[in-house]
């Protein structure tokens, strides 16, 4: 065996592989031949999710540690489909003035923390998830404090960190008292040592924070908002969909696989802060003026959502799931592209000034109109069945309540969506944005987006492919 | 005899064809129309009736003849409307009565209507009306009445608005559809009460005879009452309405905004005595299931007849004593079915409210034109603008004669045969009654002669410009009507309609009569000492008995009343606070959802204070609340 | 491809040929043509309905289609027509038809409103094809949100809140159905056999117990309810109808307030029939109060559509309580009723509008004598009041005749009350019907500009005068109507007698 | 046996805590990342004594802190790269004065 | 370690450690509350050592206390202005946080003394330098190949975020 191990690793092989690339082409590469850079990137991510899109089978190498599942393998396609969009989307951004000279390293950090969430995903051990999360959330820093001379970046930047290490440091608390108690790290080892005893369960609440944390799951979602709105667009983007995507999945994997036996505990303590998190989110949204401030409590209940697919712990959840975070992404994605349009054309972040933007540029509306439908769950648009399945999964363990609770929230959700709506092609004013194109990059990932939200929900061959590979408790 | 359908039709297409068409036709060409096609109608009745009363009696009693019958719609199994054309000795009456008035009205109104606006538009509607009320007269089961019951208020609802721009008109429309609508809500419940319990519609199973029928609704009862009695009292309470029996009689006076020709027809005429013929028409139920309901009716037509004499006798608005007058009859029909029997001599009251249906139709029909050719001359409706018109309106003036005596009760003109033989009946039931209706009968000859004597006699009041006799085509109408007021008392009229079928011969009760005519005669004396020459005396009366005069004046306050519920009881007192309820508890609660979540969302805004510490801060309680939670609870 | 496929087929390729239009003409011709397809369609889908039945078919659900979609969740994209069904498809066709030629002329953005109508219909048609929960509930909701958006552009007076309380009312219920339907999926087969959408499966195993019928029977009733504007959820209805631009109401109390009806008598009494049987009283209390509450309410209001509204709320609240009675008559009266009302209604918004457009103002106080100017109008607007207060040879007579006959057949004293206590509205109905006629077409002029108005022009009487032949349609020959109802019941009252 | 494994514990939870207090209380931001290092060390310090009491045969309490301790000095450098950051931007390192993105 | 110098030791460090944890989170010095850090790192070393970690407790001493340490001065005397220390918080916040953390700690040190955890089975051998490294390069069970490669990555992408924040363009 040795080294072939590494073998197995094809996604995060090819990945690093990329990341090789790409460094060394902007150590070396030429001013001249550095214009080629973000086509070459998108095009290198392109390759790497295509070669990585049959989900394969399932693997076990280096002992335990790294457990690749198809399932997972799916979720890193998603993943790197999300990274490749904002990379498109982030192209106008980093040829400005300022972030052109780092344009190289944000790559890179992407990537990182891209194969960071590789390696959480595949993870068997705990080691490697530590290891994993870390590397999706530290460098994450650095992307954050990107626009450096900008205070509000630099700002969210430490709360960020400050909060990430805070909540590892439960989360390893936590982890130190499960190894305590089940005297293994490995994934497929603990549930045998797991007997519900009181340390354990503390044990659990404190590793639970470090994923929470992730998600923005209230009450450790605090931090959420300041850095969404303080984090350069392509950053906020990223960080709303990629990074709460695969902690979403981790989150599922590790509760059904290794904290099976805590199913009651676990369960409870989900069932709370689902409704907390969908609930207080949502009051906080409903007031926002910062158009990305606000995305960023929509995330939050939105992750209050994805979580009803984890307390199904079933194989309908899994799929749910998996589908719910490839449908929010490519909703969200579609958002946030159109800020950052705006953003970068005007200047102009607040919900106020989206009013009469159908006047002026009815297609990034009908973009945002679309995308906004879907986050809120509206047929025919995707958004509307990863609700419902969502749901579904829920209610199929008798959650009905719970789904209840969801769906008034969905009342409250839909009417701070509408607000938006009501903003572009309801409102008027002297002083809308003016027409303007956006560049072709944008241009390609809105309309992959738009095509994504007005097709997946019809065409039910991906969720059936998800199911195919999905797994319970 | 198939063809009686096409007296149906042909209104109904007229209305379609003057409908549709509107101003597209010349007012005279559709007027013509309209009133040829009545005469076809009235025509096809005439033969209609005499074919049918020419058709030998089985075992004695006229055929029950259902010439056309169709389904219309189906309830459940037994219970389904048919449309269809009935034929019995009643529905044939009524066929021709209906026919011969409204082609006099059609014939009258080309004249009277002549350059009104809308002069198409009127005629339309009372070929719509006509239709209705054809069918409600032959409708062969209860529902199909109903159905034509509606049309009929709508006709008279559209005929009493005819002058939409006068506020009055609109509102006495108005007024006139709610009120008979209210009566029907009960006829409607009735016939749901009824039709369940029975599981029919047909006129001919109800009127069977076949208790069998009724077996269901034995025992069952409501409020002391036998649930049957509810129902057909709660039916008699449609027929009231659109009989304009106390008290929901309100709506009949101010119906008289109408055109004049509409009130002959609808007013007079046809369409109030649907009450009287929706009990004739299910009498034997009455009488064999809920003889007390029949006590019910009597004694709510005695009422009304005594007060609407009363006020007859004080309005001073032709119109409205006419209408006052119109009720009066109307109760007097409806007390002579109250104290009908079923059999042989005992249905002595069914004949004659029958009798007197008919015979009332063509003379207060008459009456009406009269006042209408009046009112047409002098442009009023008050009696202190007339005066002295017999010179001006000699045909006119002795129509309304003929008519003021037949109303009277005055051999041998019509109205004697047909009250007298009420009276009889009433006397023959209570002695009581028989007073009271007599005494009616008096102020009805009283209240008649003080009109007629303020029109034609009395001192002439000045006039605008003379004035004259009207057209041909209104006196023609007029003089029709007298002759059959004149002879129409010597019908046999028992030998057509009978209580029972069988043939029924009427015997003058010599002592009611002779009586009536004497009390009527004095009546006619009191008024002609009052009223033939300009007297002090009805001032003095009035002004002795002021509060009595006035509350007589102001119909007893009904309208009050009737606004007092409306505008107060429903419109202030319930609608306002339902619909302030609606916005400001329902809706507002539902805003103060919304408003609760926005403060809500602005109160909690607090928490995210921008500092790192306290998020971490946050983190950590709920890290430590949710283990000791998690560990206390589970 | 299944004929009644072709019912969300049209109006999406209608929808793509706006997406091509350039001009108000193209818009126009492609609208036209769409609307006339889809009426052509629903007759004919009507006509041959009547044939299969008439060749002996006696399956439940005529032209059926079945295609897998979501297997995970055996969910399937289902059709299927009953009498019922077809009813409502014919009621939606007439309306999206003569709302088109109502909105002939719009203001602005002519284009994204037909885009938005006929993606409104997309979702009506949709739901009254499906016989499978999910894309039922899926047609549902696609026809709510481009209310938002019609009301929330193109409306007038307060719109950007009545459509926002309306969309997000309407979310409302949609949350208690979306529950009720999870519900009733997880519980549509026996222990082991396969969960099924399918309302005829569901409806055949019958294996939902009673206890859970018990929640989310009411769960559906009020998520649909809410639709069929039952008291106290109807708030959303005055406002909404009251701000949305004319063919918007027309559809919306025509046709989308109906989906409550069709799905209150679908899903939550076809599926769940001895909770049904068991809670009927709660709603029927309620429904009777709907019933006489929109009629009173709308006795003192001033604005014109504020009184359609709340007569929509008394109208609709009969067609609820009609249904609750759970018996062939008065079920048969309510799927009248729904027709009866979607028609009239449309009639009414309709014209409204168009004095709306002559006037400049809704409220009566402010108009009088109108009668004399625009007569067409005038009358086609007594013919609709007549209608609403059920004079015979009008829709509405039969369906409340219906409805009333049918109430009448339970008993026992509860329904006696509650019925005579319906019952009365027609006396109510009458009042404010008359009291608007009065105020509005009759007696003087109150505004002397009102004396320069026009006559209704050939695309307004077009759209008029189709609705009214069809309300006289139903109302002077209903029996075929009747009877296809009836028979289309028969599943259902099955399900009741279990 | 006189020392017990919870003796050991003991002092690594009252070391997680004084992290924690320090981390909340701190008004410094370098002060604050100080404390984050207590509680990393005191979690290195549970492992160890698990390792070390309770499971001996495999090492996999050892290797958890050895990689932990290279995970924390990540953490630290690129939390001081931001702090400094953030020195250059406001000339201040206080955590109060992170406060321009708030509700 | 059954001898009473062991013990000895033991309660010295953790008495140290104890006190110069609390120390460093109040002490109002920053340099200061950096070298309390310092100290209880040492400690923390001794506590290896004396657990007979001797390769943890070198690590220890290199990365934390060598390297992270003094990375830590640097930045502090980078970055420290006078007036810092002036900063105080609002006793309500301190007393708050005073119960919070209380509050946990009592919790946790309930949970850990109540806990069985089953026989202890002290092993007291020095781990053979031999056997951290074959598990370090291995990739069999209880062996770290993996995540030794992955840490690598993270530490280059570390590095390279941390030099694009903190350089000066």
């Amino acid at each position: 065996m040795g080294y072939a191990n590494f073998l197995y690793m094809k996604g995060e092989l090819s990945l690093v592989a990329i990341i090789v690339i790409l460094f060394i082409y902007d150590i070396f590469g030429s001013k001249k031949s550095l214009q080629y850079y973000q086509p070459t990137a998108c095009i290198l991510l392109l390759i790497h999710t295509l070669i990585n899109l049959l989900p394969g089978s399932e693997t076990v190498a280096f002992g335990g540690m790294y457990h690749a599942t198809p399932m997972g393998s799916i979720v890193k396609t998603i993943l790197s489909i999300g990274t490749l969009l904002v990379f498109m989307q982030a192209n106008s951004w980093l040829k400005s003035e300022q972030i052109i000279i780092r344009r190289g390293e944000f790559y890179l950090i992407t990537l990182s923390t891209l194969l960071g969430m590789y390696f959480m995903i595949s993870a068997g051990h705990f080691l490697m998830f530590f290891i994993g999360i870390e590397m999706a959330s530290i460098p994450m820093a650095t992307l954050i404090a990107y626009d450096k001379y900008r205070n509000t970046s630099a700002e969210a930047a430490a709360k960020y960190i400050l909060s990430a290490v805070f909540a590892s440091g439960l989360s390893l608390y936590g982890i130190s008292l499960i190894y305590g108690t089940t005297g293994s790290l490995y994934f497929e080892e603990i549930p045998a040592g797991l007997n519900g005893s009181p340390m354990q369960i503390m044990a659990f609440v404190f590793f639970f924070v470090g994923l929470g944390f992730k998600l923005s799951l209230v009450p450790f979602h605090q931090w959420t908002p300041d850095v969404y709105e303080g984090a350069p667009t392509s950053v906020t983007a990223y960080l709303s969909v990629i990074s709460k995507g695969a902690a979403a999945f981790v989150l599922m994997t590790i509760l059904c696989k290794v904290f099976a036996p805590l199913v009651t505990e676990w369960r409870a303590i989900l069932y709370g802060i689902i409704i907390v998190s969908i609930t207080l989110a949502n009051l906080f949204a409903i007031r926002q003026q910062n158009i990305k401030r606000f995305f960023a409590y929509s995330s939050i209940s939105q992750a209050g959502y994805i979580m009803l697919g984890v307390i199904s712990g079933s194989a309908l959840g899994m799929t749910s799931l998996v589908y719910y975070v490839l449908v929010y992404m490519l909703s969200n994605l579609a958002a946030f592209g159109v800020i950052a349009a705006v953003e970068r054309q005007s200047g102009k972040i607040m919900i106020d000034d989206y009013n009469g933007l159908y006047g002026t540029n009815p297609r990034l509306s009908v973009v945002m109109m679309l995308a906004l439908f879907s986050l809120a769950g509206i047929p025919p648009f995707a958004g509307f069945f990863s609700k419902f399945f969502i749901f579904a999964a829920a209610a199929e363990q008798g959650y009905y309540v719970l789904v209840f609770i969801a769906l008034l929230n969905t009342i409250i959700s839909l009417y701070y969506y509408l607000r938006i709506v009501k903003a572009m092609f309801i409102n008027k004013t002297e002083t809308p944005i003016e027409h303007f194109q956006t560049d072709a990059y944008t241009r390609i990932s809105l309309i992959a987006c738009s095509a994504g939200i007005l097709l997946l929900g019809i065409i039910s061959a991906v969720y059936e492919h998800l199911n195919d590979f999905s797994f319970g408790m | 005899m198939e063809y009686t359908v096409l007296i149906f039709i042909l209104p109904l297409l007229t209305f379609l064809a003057l409908g549709l068409l509107g101003t597209k036709l010349k007012p005279n060409v559709s007027g013509s129309i309209g009133t040829t096609v009545l005469g076809i109608c009235a025509l096809l009745a005439y033969i209609t009736a005499a074919n049918y009363f020419s058709m030998p009696r089985v075992d004695g009693v006229r055929e029950t003849i259902i010439p056309l019958h169709f389904e219309w719609l189906r309830f459940t199994e037994n219970l389904k409307i048919e449309l269809g054309i009935l034929l019995d000795p009643i529905s044939v009456m009524m066929l021709v009565v209906i026919t011969t008035v409204s082609l006099m009205v059609h014939i009258y109104s080309l004249g009277y209507m002549h350059g009104e606006r809308g002069f198409q538009r009127y005629y339309a509607f009372l070929s719509l009306f006509t239709f209705s009320m054809l069918g409600l007269v032959v409708a062969t089961n209860i529902f199909q009445m109903y159905i034509f019951w509606e049309l009929v208020g709508v006709s008279s609802y559209l005929l009493i608005g005819f002058y939409y721009t006068k506020p009055e008109a609109v509102a006495a429309s108005k007024k006139a559809f709610i009120v008979t609508r209210f009566a029907d809500l009960g006829f409607l419940l009735g016939i749901l009460l009824l039709s369940y319990y029975t599981k029919t519609f047909s006129f001919e199973l109800l009127t069977s005879g076949d208790s069998t029928l009724f077996s269901q609704a034995a025992g069952t009862t409501f409020m002391g009452c036998s649930v049957m009695s509810w129902a057909m009292a709660l039916i008699f309470m449609g027929g009231a309405g659109k009989s304009a029996m106390f008290p929901l009689h309100i709506w009949l006076p101010d119906a008289m905004e109408g055109p004049t020709p509409v009130s002959a027809l609808i007013h007079a005429a046809t369409m109030v005595v649907a009450g009287v013929y929706l009990v004739a028409r299910l009498f034997p139920v009455y009488y064999l299931e809920t003889p007390e309901v029949l006590v019910l009716i009597a004694v709510v037509g005695a009422v009304t007849s005594l007060y609407a004499a009363i006020v007859a006798c004080v309005q001073t608005d032709i119109k409205r004593v006419l209408a006052f007058s119109t009720i009066s009859q109307i109760g007097f029909m409806m007390v002579a079915l109250g104290v009908s029997g079923l059999e042989g001599h005992e249905g002595l009251g069914y004949m004659a409210s029958m009798f007197h249906l008919f015979t009332h139709a063509m003379f207060k029909a008459l009456l009406f034109l009269g006042a209408g050719a009046i009112i047409h001359a002098v442009h009023s409706n008050e009696m202190s603008h007339m005066g002295g018109l017999r010179k001006y309106l000699p045909v006119t003036h002795i129509t309304f004669l003929v008519a003021c005596l037949a109303i009277s009760g005055i051999p041998p003109f019509s109205g004697f045969f047909s009250k007298d033989e009420i009276l009889a009946a009433t006397f023959a039931f209570s002695p009581v009654l028989g007073i009271t209706m007599s005494f009616i009968a008096a102020l009805t000859a009283f209240y008649m002669f003080r009109l007629y004597y303020n029109i034609f006699w009395g001192e002439e009041s000045s006039h605008e410009h003379t004035p004259h006799e009207a057209p041909k085509s209104m006196t023609l109408p007029l003089v029709f009507l007298a002759v059959v007021t004149v002879f129409a008392g010597f019908i046999p009229f028992g030998h057509f309609v009978s209580s029972n079928g069988e043939a029924y011969t009427i015997h003058l009760n010599w002592t009611v009569a002779i009586s009536s005519v004497i009390v009527a005669v004095i009546a006619i004396a009191a008024a002609t000492a009052l009223y033939k020459k300009k007297s002090p005396v009805p001032d003095r009366m009035a002004a002795a008995l002021p509060k009595l005069h006035h509350a007589a004046y102001r119909r007893f306050y009904m309208d009050e009343l009737y606004l007092f519920i409306t505008k107060r009881i429903i419109f202030n007192h319930i609608s306002r606070p339902i619909a302030w309820f609606d916005r400001h508890i329902i809706d507002g609660s539902l805003n103060g959802l919304a408003n609760v979540t926005q403060r809500v969302a602005y109160a909690i805004r607090g928490i995210q204070s921008g500092q790192v510490q306290q998020y971490v801060y946050v983190i950590l309680l709920s890290t430590v609340v949710i283990a000791a939670l998690v560990l206390w609870f589970l | 491809m299944n004929i009644l496929s072709l019912f969300v087929l049209i109006p999406v390729l209608t929808l793509g040929g706006l997406l091509l239009c350039g001009n108000t003409r193209q818009i126009r011709s492609v609208v036209a043509t769409g609307a006339s397809l889809l009426l052509a369609l629903a007759i004919g889908v009507v006509i041959a309905f009547l044939n299969e039945r008439a060749a002996g078919n006696t399956a439940e659900m005529l032209f059926r289609s079945d295609v897998m979609w979501y297997k995970p969740l055996n969910i399937h994209y289902s059709v299927g027509v009953d009498g019922i069904s077809v009813a409502m498809l014919l009621l939606s066709a007439v309306i999206v038809f003569t709302g088109t030629f109502a909105s002939w002329k719009m203001p602005f953005q002519q284009k994204e409103y037909f885009m938005w109508f006929y993606l409104l219909s997309v979702g009506v048609f949709g739901f009254f094809i499906s016989i499978d929960l999910f894309t039922m509930f899926m047609f549902y909701e696609v026809a709510l949100i481009p209310m938002y958006l019609l009301i929330g552009v193109w409306g007038s007076g307060k719109k950007e809140y009545s459509a926002m309380k309306l969309t997000l009312m309407l979310m409302g219920g949609s949350a208690l159905l979306l529950v009720s339907i999870l519900g009733i999926y997880f519980h549509s087969a026996g222990e082991g056999a396969p969960l099924s959408m399918n309302i005829l499966e569901i409806a055949q195993n019958s294996s939902m117990p009673v206890e859970l019928q018990r929640w989310f029977f009411p769960l559906t009733f009020i998520g649909f309810g809410v639709l069929g504007a039952l008291f106290p959820f109807h708030t959303w209805s005055p406002d909404g109808h009251a701000s949305a631009p004319t063919a918007v109401s027309m559809l919306h109390a025509g046709v989308l307030m109906k989906l409550g009806g069709y799905g209150c008598f679908r899903v939550a009494i076809f599926l769940m029939p001895e909770a049904a049987k068991e809670l009927s009283w709660i709603f029927i209390i309620l429904t009777g109060i709907s019933v006489v509450y929109g009629a009173y309410s709308a006795i003192v209001q001033t604005d014109l559509k504020y009184i359609n509204a709340y007569s929509s709320v008394s109208h609709c609240g009969l067609v609820l309580f009609a249904i609750l009675m759970l018996n062939q008559t008065a079920m048969t009266g309510a799927v009248l009723q729904m027709l009866s009302h979607g028609l009239m209604t449309a009639l009414f918004f309709a014209l409204i509008g168009m004095i709306y457009g002559r006037t400049h103002t809704r409220d009566i106080r402010e108009m009088g004598g109108l009668m004399k100017v625009i007569p067409f109008l005038g009358t086609c607007y007594v013919i609709a009041g007549l209608a609403s207060l059920g004079l015979p040879g009008l829709s509405g007579f039969v369906a409340e005749m219906s409805v009333f006959v049918g109430a009448f057949q339970e008993t026992d004293t509860f329904h006696r009350v509650f019925t005579i206590i319906a019952c009365t509205s027609i006396v109510i109905t009458a009042v404010y019907i008359l009291r608007v006629v009065g105020k509005l077409l009759y007696g003087g002029i109150v505004n002397e500009h009102h004396l320069e108005l026009t006559d209704a022009v050939w695309y307004e009487r077009f759209s008029v005068i189709v609705l009214i032949i069809a309300i006289a349609g139903i109302g002077l020959a209903p029996l075929w109507l009747s009877n296809l109802i009836q028979n289309s019941l028969i599943p259902v009252l099955n399900q009741l007698n279990f | 046996m006189e020392i017990h494994m919870e003796y050991y514990l003991v002092v690594s939870t009252i070391m997680f805590f004084a992290g924690i207090y320090g981390f909340i209380t701190r008004r410094n931001l370098l002060a604050i990342l100080i404390s984050i290092e207590l509680i990393l060390n005191s979690v290195d310090m549970n492992f160890v004594v698990f390792n070390r009491y309770l499971f001996p045969e495999q090492l996999e309490g050892l290797f958890f802190t050895l990689f932990a301790i290279g995970i924390s000095a990540c953490e630290t450098a690129v939390a001081i790269a931001i702090i400094i950051n953030i020195y250059r931007n406001i000339r201040n390192i206080q955590a109060k004065n992170l406060n321009q993105l708030k509700d | 370690m059954n001898s009473a110098p062991q013990e000895a030791v033991f309660y010295i460090l953790s008495a140290a450690i104890v006190i110069f944890s609390v120390m460093t989170v109040t002490t109002r010095r920053i340099l200061r509350s950096a070298t309390y850090l310092l100290f209880v790192l040492f400690a923390t070393a001794g506590l290896y050592f004396q657990l007979n970690y001797s390769f943890l407790g070198a690590v220890q001493l290199v990365i934390y206390a060598g390297g992270i340490i003094i990375l830590y001065v640097f930045s502090i005397l980078l970055t420290t202005t006078d007036k810092d220390k002036v900063a105080r918080l609002k006793n309500s916040k301190i007393l708050a946080g005073v119960l919070t953390v209380l509050a946990g700690a009592a919790l946790c040190v309930f949970i850990t003394i109540t806990h069985n955890f089953g026989p202890t089975r002290y092993v007291g051998d020095e781990v053979p330098m031999k056997v951290i490294g074959t598990a370090l390069m291995g990739t069999e069970k209880y062996q770290y190949l993996l995540p030794f490669e992955a840490i690598s990555l993270l530490l280059l992408a570390c590095i390279i975020g941390g030099i694009i924040i903190a350089r000066k363009r």
